[in-house]
C-alpha cells in the first residue's frame, strides 16, 4: 500500500516534471524540472531494489550531465532564444506522431497484460546490491564495461576537440 | 550572458566577437581603492589591454591653490594623498620656503623627518593591508593597522589630527614636539622590526602569496623610467633612484640608510621592497631621535608670505614615488601658477603595461601594488 | 507491492513525452535534454525487469546506457558550443546549411 | 550502545511507529544542526577575531553569546529584495536548494553507534550525490540574479566543485575499499575492527579529502567564488535579508556535512581515541571534564565583569550558563549510563570541531588562489596523487590479504609510493624561489 502510495506520487511528479522540461520556454527552467524528474526516478530506483543505480543516477546524471547543462546554457546567448517560437513548424505532426506512439506502447501493454507474469522477486533478491552489481560488471561484462572506457574517453577528446577554439 | 549590453555601476560587460570582452572594473568596485574605474578588454580569459578612467574624485586642487594665499593653501595638499599627508605637507613647505629662499632651522628640519618616516611607516603599512586583502589574506590588514594606529596616535599628540595633520608650517614648525616625543618614537621603533617579520612570516614565504605576486605585473627599468614612474615601483625594477639619497631635503643627508631594490620588478619584489623600505625608515627614524637638536622650530619668514617673483620646482620622495610642487609666483600673497606632480597619477600610468597578458585577478593584484590614491591621481 | 506493468507504463509515458520533445523543439539544448528523457525511460524499463527476474543484469545495462548518456551529453554539448560560435544559434531548424 | 529513540519504541502504536521515530530524529538532527550552524559563525568570529588581534562579537550577551540570535533576527526581519529582470522563481528556489542539499546528508551520518537516521548500504555514495547538489544552489542563485559578479561567481564555483569533486571521490574510494562497504556505519565499524583509523593508514587519502572539503565549501584559500576584491560576494552579491541566510545556513551545513564526512571515514566516527586501549578508559570522562571547564570559564569571567547595575544581566547570564553546565557535568558523574550514551555524539562532534577549526584556521592564514592556479592544483595534482593513492592503497591490499603481511604496514608501503608519486609531480612545480631583493648601499 504504502509502496504503490509512493509510486503513484513519484510516477505524477516524474511525468509532470517531463512535461515541463519540453514546454518550458527558458532552458534553465527545463533543466531544473528535468532534475525533478531525475530525482524521482532515483526514488523509483530505490523502490526497486536498485539503491546502488539511484546513487548514481544523483551522482553521475544530476550532480554531473545536469550540471554540463547548466554551464552549456549559461555560455550561450538566451536572450535570443527567449524571443523566438519555442516549437518548430512540424509541431503538429510530431506531436500526432509520438501520440501514435504512446497508443502503440499503451496497447502492447494492455494486450500483453494477459501473458502470465513472473513472481515478483523476493524484496532480499538483489541484496546486497552494490557487491553483486560489482561482481556481476566484472566478471560476466568485463568487456562492455573496458568498451565503455573507451567510449567515454573517445567522447571526451571528442567534446574537448569541437569547444575548442579555433 | 543573461543580460548582456546592460551597464550597472559595477560592471558592464559588452560581447564584441566570440573572444573579445570589455570588462568594465570600478568606479564602485571593492579593489580599486576608492573611484577608480578601469576598462579592460579581455581576449578570453586574459587582459589585452586596459585603460584607466579617473577623475571621480576631482577637485581641483591646483586651482584652489592659485585662489588662495600660501600658508591657506597647506591644509589642502593634506587632502591629496591623504594616506601620507605628512609627506604631502613637507613637500609643498619645501616648495614655499625654496621659493622664498628660506630654510627650516635644523631641530624643524629633523622633526620633519621624523615625522615623514613615520608617515612613510604608516603608509607603507595601509598599503601591505590592504594588498594582502586583496590578494585574500585577511589577517594581515589588522596586523598593520595595529601598529598604523601607534603612528597615528604620535600624529594626533602632536598636532591633534591623526589623518590630515597639517603638521608643518612653511618655514618650520607650527608646535614644539610634545614632552616624551622621542621617547614614543623609541618604543614604537624597539619591536617594529619584529613586526615587520610578523608580516613576512604570513606572506613572504608563503607559497600562495608567491604565486600570486611572482612575475606578476612585471616592468622593466627602462620602461619604469621612459613612463616616469618612480618610488617603490621604479625600485622595485632595479632602479636606484631616491629623491633622499639624489637630492636630499628635510635632514636625510645626515643620515646612513639603504636603498633597497629589486631584480625582476614584479609584484612580489615590490612588496619586498616596500617592506625593506619600512625598515630602513626605522632605521632613519633611530638615528634621528638620537641626534634631534635643540633650537628654534621656524625661521624667519614673515607673517605674511610674499615670495618674490619666479617659479620653482621642488620635489621629495613620498611613500609612493616622487612628490613634486612646481610653484609660479607673481610677488603676491597666492601663487600665480600651482601644479602638484603626484606619485600616484604618473605611476598609474604603467598600469596598462603591467596588466597586460595578465588575467582578471591579477588586475586587482597589480592595483594593490601600484598603491594608488585617488585623491591623489584625481586631485 | 507494485505491478511490473505500472513501471512499464511509466517508461512509456517518459518515452513519449521525451519523444515529443526531440521532435517539436527547436532548441538544441531542450533536444538533448529530451533524449536524457528517453534514455531514462529505457533504465527505468530494464531496472523493473531486472526487479521482477531478480537478475541484476538489467541494472548493469542501465550503468551502460548512463555512460553512453554521458557521453553523449559532452559530445552534443560539445558540438552544441561550436556550433553556437560559429552560427550564433541553438536552433536546430536553422541549421540547415552543409558549409558553416 | 543503543539508539536512544528505541527507548520511545514500546509507548508508540505499531503503525506509526516507523514513521515517528525517524521523524523524530530528522527533528533532532535539524534542530541540533540549526543550533550547531549558529554557533559555528559565533566561533568563526571569535578565533578569527583573536587570531586577529580583536575581540569579536562583545556587546550582545556575555562575551556575544547570543550574536546568532541576534544575526538571525536581524537577517530575518531585513527587507526581502528581488533585482529586476531576475527569474523570481529560481531566486527563491536556490538558496532552498543549498539548504536542502547540505542537511538531507546528515540523514546518513551516523552521529554515534545506531544514532543514524537512516543507514542505507550505499550511504557514502549518497551522502556524496546529494552534498554534490548543493552546487545546483550556487549555480541557479547566481544566474537567476541577473547580475554580472553573481554569475561569474557562479561559474567559477561550478567549475571549481565539479574539478575537486573528482579528487575528493578518489580520496573516498580509498577508505571504501580498507572498508568493503559503502554504509557509513559499516565503515566506522570496519575501523574498529582493524583497531586502527584510517587516517594512520591512509594521511594521503585523508589530506586529499581535506583539501578537496575546504574546496567543495567555498572556503579560503579556495574562496574564489565568493573573492570579495573581486567579485563582491560572488554568486550570492544580490541576495539579502531571509534567502541570503538561507545561504549562510546551507553554507556552514555544507561545512559540518563535509567534517562530519571526513571524521567517519578517517578519523573512526563515534570511537573516542584508542579505543582499543583499555587504560585509557578514563577519557570517557571528557564531557564531564569539558562541562567543568566550562563552568569554571563562565564564573571566572563573571568576576571579571564590572559590578555596574547594566552588566547584571550579562553576569546572570554566564553565571546560568556555568550554572547549567555544572548540573549536566554532575549528571554525568552521578549517572554512569547518561555518559555512556553520549559518548559516540560526544566525541564525533569533538572531531567534527577540531576539522571546523582548521577551516576557520585557514581563513585568517592564508591568501586566495587565483583561478587558474587553484584549477591546475586540482587537476595537475590533487587528482594524479589521489589516482596514485588510490591503486598503491589496491596494492597495499593485496600485500595484506595475499601474502599476509600486516594491514597498517602494507599499507603504509602503499602510502609512501603515493608520497613518491606527489614528490615527483611537485618537482615539475616550481619551488618558491629565495628573495631578490637585497638591500644595496
Amino acid at each position: 500500500m504504502f509502496y504503490l502510495f509512493n509510486f503513484y506520487v513519484l510516477a505524477a511528479l516524474t511525468v509532470i516534471s517531463a512535461i515541463f522540461v519540453i514546454t518550458r520556454r527558458n532552458p534553465v527552467h527545463s533543466v531544473i524540472f528535468l532534475i525533478i524528474t531525475l530525482l524521482s526516478l532515483a526514488l523509483l530506483y530505490v523502490q526497486l531494489q536498485a539503491e546502488f543505480l539511484a546513487a548514481v543516477q544523483i551522482i553521475l546524471y544530476i550532480g554531473g550531465i545536469m550540471v554540463l547543462f547548466l554551464f552549456v546554457i549559461m555560455l550561450v546567448n538566451l536572450d535570443v532564444v527567449a524571443r523566438q517560437a519555442p516549437f518548430n513548424r512540424q509541431w503538429h505532426i510530431a506531436g500526432l506522431a509520438a501520440l501514435v506512439l504512446l497508443g502503440e506502447l499503451v496497447a502492447a501493454l494492455y494486450w500483453g497484460r494477459g501473458t502470465p507474469t513472473l513472481p515478483l522477486a523476493p524484496p532480499t533478491a538483489l541484496q546486497p546490491n552494490t557487491e553483486l552489481i560489482g561482481v556481476t560488471l566484472f566478471q560476466n561484462y568485463l568487456l562492455p564495461f573496458e568498451i565503455a572506457s573507451v567510449l567515454l574517453l573517445v567522447a571526451m577528446v571528442g567534446a574537448v576537440l569541437m569547444a575548442k577554439r579555433r | 550572458m543573461a543580460a548582456n549590453n546592460s551597464s550597472q555601476f559595477g560592471v558592464e560587460t559588452t560581447v564584441l566577437g566570440a573572444d573579445e570582452i570589455i570588462l568594465n572594473m570600478g568606479p564602485q568596485h571593492p579593489s580599486t581603492h576608492g573611484v577608480l574605474r578601469v576598462k579592460l578588454k579581455l581576449d578570453g580569459e586574459k587582459v589585452a589591454s586596459s585603460e584607466c578612467i579617473i577623475g571621480y574624485l576631482h577637485r581641483g586642487v591646483e586651482k584652489i591653490g592659485e585662489n588662495r594665499t600660501y600658508p591657506q593653501f597647506a591644509p589642502y595638499v593634506d587632502r591629496t594623498d591623504y594616506v601620507a599627508a605628512v609627506s604631502n605637507g613637507l613637500g609643498y613647505c619645501e616648495a614655499v620656503e625654496k621659493l622664498l629662499g628660506a630654510e627650516a632651522p635644523p631641530r624643524a628640519r629633523w622633526v620633519r623627518t621624523i615625522l615623514t618616516e613615520l608617515q612613510r611607516i604608516a603608509s607603507h603599512l595601509l598599503w601591505l593591508g590592504t594588498h594582502a586583502l586583496d590578494i585574500g589574506a585577511i589577517t594581515p590588514l589588522f596586523y598593520t593597522f595595529r601598529e598604523r594606529e601607534e603612528i597615528l596616535k604620535i600624529f594626533e599628540k602632536y598636532c591633534g589630527a591623526r589623518l590630515t595633520t597639517h603638521a608643518f608650517r612653511i618655514g618650520g614648525l607650527q608646535y614644539e614636539t610634545y614632552g616624551g616625543f622621542e621617547d614614543e618614537v623609541r618604543v614604537f621603533c624597539k619591536d617594529f622590526d619584529k613586526r615587520i617579520d610578523e608580516y613576512e612570516e604570513l606572506l613572504t614565504s608563503n607559497r600562495i602569496w608567491v604565486e600570486r605576486t611572482r612575475d606578476i605585473g612585471v616592468i622593466t627599468a627602462e620602461h619604469a623610467v621612459a613612463m616616469g614612474v618612480t618610488g617603490p615601483i621604479l625600485r622595485g625594477s632595479g632602479v636606484r633612484w631616491d629623491i633622499r639619497k639624489a637630492m636630499p631635503y628635510a635632514a636625510y643627508d645626515q643620515f646612513q640608510f639603504d636603498i633597497p631594490i629589486g631584480q625582476r620588478g614584479d609584484t612580489y619584489d615590490r612588496y619586498l621592497v616596500r617592506l625593506e623600505e619600512m625598515r630602513q625608515s626605522r632605521r632613519i627614524l633611530l638615528q634621528a631621535v638620537e641626534s634631534i637638536p635643540d633650537g628654534p622650530i621656524l625661521a624667519r619668514v614673515g607673517k605674511v608670505i610674499k615670495p618674490p617673483p619666479g617659479e620653482v620646482y621642488h620635489s621629495i620622495e613620498a611613500p609612493k614615488g616622487e612628490l613634486g610642487y612646481y610653484i609660479v609666483s607673481d610677488g603676491t600673497t597666492q601663487p600665480y601658477r600651482l601644479r602638484i606632480r603626484p606619485p600616484s597619477f604618473i605611476n598609474l600610468q604603467a598600469l596598462d603595461r603591467m596588466v597586460q597578458g595578465h588575467l582578471v585577478a591579477d588586475v586587482v593584484a597589480i592595483i594593490g601594488t601600484i598603491d594608488i590614491v585617488l585623491g591623489e591621481v584625481d586631485r | 507491492m507494485v505491478p511490473t506493468t505500472h513501471y512499464l507504463m511509466l517508461s512509456a509515458a517518459l518515452f513519449t513525452i521525451g519523444v515529443v520533445g526531440v521532435l517539436t523543439r527547436r532548441n538544441v539544448l531542450i533536444i538533448l535534454m529530451s533524449i536524457e528523457l528517453i534514455l531514462n525511460a529505457v533504465n527505468l524499463n530494464l531496472i523493473a525487469f531486472s526487479r521482477q527476474l531478480s537478475d541484476v543484469t538489467g541494472q548493469i545495462f542501465a550503468i551502460f546506457v548512463i555512460t553512453v548518456a554521458a557521453a553523449e551529453a559532452a559530445v552534443g554539448l560539445g558540438i552544441l558550443i561550436a556550433l553556437f560560435r560559429t552560427r550564433e544559434t541553438v536552433n536546430a531548424d536553422e541549421i540547415d546549411l552543409l558549409k558553416g | 550502545m543503543t539508539n536512544p529513540f528505541d527507548i520511545l519504541a514500546p509507548y508508540l502504536p505499531d503503525v506509526l511507529e516507523p514513521f515517528i521515530l525517524p521523524l523524530l530524529q530528522i527533528g533532532v538532527v535539524f534542530l541540533g544542526l540549526s543550533l550547531i550552524v549558529a554557533y559555528i559563525v559565533y566561533a568563526e568570529r571569535k578565533i578569527l577575531a583573536h587570531i586577529q588581534v580583536r575581540l569579536g562579537p562583545m556587546r550582545v550577551g556575555p562575551h556575544g553569546l547570543l550574536q546568532p540570535i541576534a544575526d538571525g533576527l536581524k537577517l530575518l526581519l531585513k527587507e526581502d529584495i528581488i533585482p529586476r529582470g531576475a527569474d523570481s522563481f529560481i531566486f527563491w528556489l536556490a538558496p532552498v536548494i543549498s539548504v536542502m542539499a547540505a542537511f538531507t546528508g546528515f540523514a546518513l551520518i551516523p552521529f554515534a553507534d545506531n544514532f543514524i537516521v537512516t543507514d542505507v548500504n550505499v550511504g557514502l555514495l549518497f551522502v556524496i550525490g546529494i552534498s554534490s547538489l548543493g552546487i545546483y544552489g550556487i549555480i541557479l542563485g547566481g544566474w537567476s540574479s541577473n547580475s554580472h559578479y553573481p554569475l561569474l561567481g557562479a561559474l567559477r564555483s561550478a567549475a571549481q566543485l565539479v574539478s575537486y569533486e573528482v579528487a575528493l571521490g578518489f580520496a573516498i574510494v580509498s577508505a571504501l575499499l580498507l572498508s568493503g562497504t559503502l554504509s557509513m556505519s559499516g565503515i566506522v565499524k570496519a575501523q574498529i575492527t582493524h583497531g586502527v583509523w584510517f587516517v594512520f593508514v591512509q594521511p594521503v587519502a585523508f589530506f586529499i579529502l581535506f583539501v578537496a572539503a575546504i574546496a567543495e565549501t567555498n572556503r579560503n584559500p579556495f574562496d574564489l567564488p565568493e573573492a570579495e576584491s573581486e567579485l563582491v560576494a560572488g554568486f550570492h552579491t544580490e541576495y539579502s535579508g531571509f534567502r541570503f541566510s538561507l545561504y549562510f545556513l546551507g553554507e556552514y551545513a555544507a561545512m559540518i556535512l563535509v567534517s562530519s564526512i571526513a571524521v567517519t571515514l578517517f578519523l573512526g566516527g563515534w570511537t573516542r581515541p584508542f579505543q582499543s586501549v583499555g587504560w585509557l578508559d578514563f577519557l570517557k570522562y571528557a564531557p564531564v571534564a569539558l562541562f567543568a571547564f566550562c563552568t569554571y570559564w563562565c564564573v571566572a569571567h563573571e568576576r571579571k565583569m564590572p559590578r555596574a547595575p547594566e552588566w547584571r544581566w550579562q553576569r546572570l547570564m554566564l553565571l546560568g550558563l556555568g550554572g547549567g553546565a555544572a548540573v549536566l557535568a554532575l549528571v554525568f558523574v552521578a549517572v554512569p549510563p547518561v555518559v555512556d550514551a553520549v559518548q559516540g555524539v560526544f566525541w564525533f562532534l569533538v572531531k567534527v570541531c577540531a576539522f571546523l577549526y582548521g577551516f576557520i584556521w585557514f581563513r585568517g592564514t592564508f591568501p586566495r588562489y587565483r583561478f587558474d592556479q587553484l584549477m591546475r592544483l586540482g587537476w595537475h595534482y590533487m587528482i594524479p596523487v589521489a589516482i596514485a593513492n588510490t591503486i598503491f592503497c589496491g596494492v597495499g591490499l593485496v600485500l595484506w590479504r595475499s601474502l599476509g603481511w600486516s594491514f597498517a604496514g602494507s599499507l603504509w608501503i602503499g602510502t609512501l609510493l603515493t608520497l613518491l608519486v606527489a614528490l615527483l609531480l611537485s618537482g615539475q612545480t616550481e619551488a618558491p624561489e629565495p628573495t631578490v631583493t637585497r638591500r644595496g648601499s
